[in-house]
């Protein structure tokens, strides 16, 4: 009997002599969304780096439909998306390379695809434009740009919302809400609101250390 | 089947709901690495100076030699095979630092550990895309380097094959000194601390397939040991440097 | 598979009690045959018909150049166990090796210099073996400056542990390299450092250097095992039972 | 040592020095060890 969604049990995470995660748990079934909260420095984003698999917690497991996700890593990987503080930019490359790059190296797309993805984030206008010219609102919507185009069940989004205007945020809840219509599962980090429906998000609540 | 990320037409998610990547949906491993070469290719070809660097210096060191030995051509030819090496190895050695640093930087080896392509094959396309950026220019400056520390046109052949070899196998083992490293501050000393004793071989059989070609004697036996360790370091670096990456970001 | 089984084998508080218990195990027979054989090899054996007295250094620089490799091959050993199945203790072992085998490798150094002098007439000459003693050592001091450069523990662990495996597929490459070098190099005068002719009152006191150094490296190892595995270790409850307070 | 003492004498001084600069250094190690291991405990750190 397995559970379709991801799962976390008793996550224990040291950073250092730092105990950040102290036995974190929770249960995100497909088409819910968890909004972690919690203060600066409270382990929002290590919880997000260890619900990807970046990060070995000390002890607990990791489900994804059931099945520990250290049994089938890269299978794992590509049924996910993680976006950092940072969206992973090369400053030298245009908005649609940076955007080609990311995007392919998980699944095939074509040039329309990626210029309809970059015209719904509205970022047509600079799309040539090398990353070191854009600001950190348009960096964040390449990065939802290249949210739409992977087609993956599990988003994982830390401060999806930071240095986007009121129009940039309603587009991060659209596309959300998008996600988990269809299905999907979204883990979202931030202090913030999340701009989405209360009534399909969780809230898990991370204590200061 | 669009791409668009329109949610009605989006109905490959739920195929891929399972982890199973459908087939012409999923990127191969090869379209990956195949994107990560051609990524850092473009890269560098936007930022020139970068390239050109461990070139001047590779030019620069092999001139100091004939100012601190002597300008004559028959003591310089004894030493030539010598100074190309340690002059190249020295040279891979300073390009190795740009290797992983802006990647590890940007967060985008962490798109590339996340990306469910095998890590591994992205690290050996990174590796041959530094081969094709450094070790290649250098085996195509070796001559004349060479010829300026007296070895006879002949030889040329020799060196250039010996270099653009024992480049590869150089850019193998740095792969892993410089995934080592990663997120340690002034790395420097300490990736040439790590990556010099594992390219002592090479820098042996290298320099004797040099030597050999410069007295027109034949050299195919250490080439061959050279090509040896190439190979061997295709199949084992990129593992190990993937598993350092993979340390690196936790 | 499940990898939860070698975690129970690689149980720090069982590990860290049973390094306690075995630590004198090891450690006086190891004083033991180390006396001995020191009588035997200054004492009881004699000279070398050709190199004298002088013959009397490898009692020293064998066993040196033994442990050098043999600690360096336990390290990697521990550090891919290490690193495979997660096991911190195997990473403790792999922690504890490295400053004892570099310091055994620069032990075979001075030795292999101070026999050479007499026997070359050099303090340094490229021999095949003292070069990749030298290698061995560079390599000991790069495993050192990275776990020093790391300030986690855990991930200095797991990056040192790959470059100890990475370095241990190196050595036999290293020597072969160097040994063949040498080989196109080598001045037909120069006398190898080598091994004379043993007879059994010579050997013996040799075999038992060698059993007495590696029982020392064990010793040693389990007192430098106990301290890396508390610098590892989160749970207090147990730390305080270990401690006795 | 027929004129080889001057290399016999410090090659086994140099070997055993290190050796006993090795169980030196180990007790030290295990000292600190279990030193800053007490001060973690102390200061409340860790837990079970």
């Amino acid at each position: 009997m397995s559970h379709e969604g991801l799962e976390a049990e008793n996550l224990q995470l040291w950073r250092g002599e730092r105990h950040v995660l102290r036995g974190v748990g929770f249960a995100v079934p497909r088409g819910a969304c968890l909004h972690v909260a919690g203060a600066n420095g409270s382990g929002k984003t290590s919880l997000l780096r260890t619900a990807c698999g970046l990060l070995y917690p000390e002890s607990g497991r990791l489900l994804w439909n059931g099945r520990d996700v250290r049994e089938d890593l890269p299978a794992f990987h590509a049924s996910l998306i993680y976006i950092g503080h940072e969206p992973p930019l090369k400053a030298d490359l245009s908005a649609l390379e940076n955007l080609r790059y990311w995007v392919g190296m998980r699944r095939r797309t074509d040039r329309a695809a990626l210029e309809s993805a970059l015209q719904r984030v509205g970022a047509a206008a600079w799309r040539e434009r090398p990353a070191r010219t854009l600001s950190a609102g348009q960096k964040r919507r390449v990065a939802l740009a290249a949210l739409s185009l992977a087609l993956v069940p599990l988003w994982l989004l830390d401060e999806p919302t930071t240095n986007l205007d009121g129009e940039g945020q309603r587009l991060v809840g659209t596309l959300i809400e998008e996600q988990l219509a269809r299905g999907g599962l979204v883990l979202a980090a931030t202090h913030h609101e999340l701009p989405v429906a209360a009534g399909r998000v969780r809230r898990l609540e991370l204590q200061l250390a | 089947m669009p791409e668009l990320p329109n949610p009605e037409l989006a109905a490959a998610p739920t195929a891929g709901m399972n982890g199973a990547r459908a087939a012409g949906e999923g990127a191969t491993v090869l379209e990956a690495a195949r994107l990560v070469l051609q990524r850092d290719l473009t890269l560098a070809f936007r930022r020139r100076g970068q390239l050109v660097q461990p070139l001047a210096f590779f030019a620069i060191v092999t001139t100091l030699f004939p100012l601190a030995i002597s300008p004559e051509l028959a003591r310089l030819r004894e030493v030539a095979a010598g100074v190309l090496w340690v002059a190249a190895l020295l040279a891979s050695l300073l390009a190795l630092e740009f290797l992983f640093r802006d990647d590890a930087h940007d967060g985008t080896l962490e798109q590339y550990a996340l990306s469910g392509q095998p890590l591994t094959g992205l690290m050996f396309a990174k590796t041959a895309a530094h081969w094709l950026l450094t070790g290649l220019p250098l085996a195509l400056m070796a001559p004349l380097a060479a010829l300026s520390l007296g070895a006879p046109s002949a030889s040329i052949p020799g060196i250039v094959a010996s270099v653009a070899i024992g480049t590869i196998a150089l850019s193998l083992i740095g792969s892993i000194g410089a995934a080592l490293t990663l997120g340690i501050r002034r790395s420097g000393v300490l990736l040439a601390l790590l990556t010099l004793p594992l390219s002592l071989p090479v820098l042996i059989f290298g320099a004797r397939a040099s030597e050999l070609a410069i007295h027109g004697a034949p050299y195919v036996a250490p080439l061959e040991l050279l090509a040896a360790l190439a190979v061997l370091g295709v199949t084992l670096a990129p593992l190990a440097a993937a598993a350092a990456v993979r340390v690196s970001l936790e | 598979m499940s990898w939860t089984w070698f975690h129970r084998l690689g149980s720090p508080p069982y590990i860290y009690r049973l390094a306690q218990r075995l630590t004198p195990w090891f450690a006086w027979p190891a004083g033991a045959l180390i006396i001995a054989a020191l009588y035997g090899g200054l004492v009881l054996a004699p000279p070398d018909y050709l190199q004298g007295d002088g013959f009397r250094i490898i009692y020293m620089h064998a066993p040196s150049a033994w442990m050098s490799l043999m600690v360096y091959t336990t390290m990697a050993v521990a550090a891919a166990v290490g690193l495979i199945w997660r096991i911190k203790v195997a990473h403790a072992v792999a922690a504890s090796c490295a400053p004892v085998g570099a310091s055994f490798t620069l032990a075979a150094l001075v030795t292999g210099s101070l026999w050479g002098e007499p026997m070359w007439g050099t303090w340094w000459e490229w021999d095949p073996r003292l070069t990749s003693e030298l290698i061995l050592f560079f390599l000991y001091l790069g495993y050192m400056g990275l776990r020093g450069a790391i300030e986690d523990t855990q991930r200095a662990d797991r990056t040192s542990a790959v470059l100890a495996v990475v370095g241990v597929v190196n050595v036999p490459i290293i020597h072969y390299s160097v040994s063949w070098w040498n080989s196109l190099h080598q001045a037909p005068s120069v006398m190898r450092l080598g091994k004379p002719a043993l007879s059994t009152t010579m050997l013996a006191p040799l075999l038992m250097m060698l059993l007495g150094f590696t029982l020392f490296f064990v010793a040693v190892l389990l007192v430098r095992l106990r301290g890396e595995i508390l610098n590892r270790e989160r749970s207090a409850s147990w730390i305080r039972e270990a401690l006795g307070t | 040592m027929g004129g080889y003492a001057a290399f016999v004498w410090p090659a086994y001084a140099v070997t055993l020095t290190v050796a006993v600069l090795n169980v030196v250094w180990a007790r030290r190690s295990l000292a600190q060890a279990v030193e800053a291991a007490r001060r973690r405990l102390a200061a409340g750190g860790g837990d079970s």
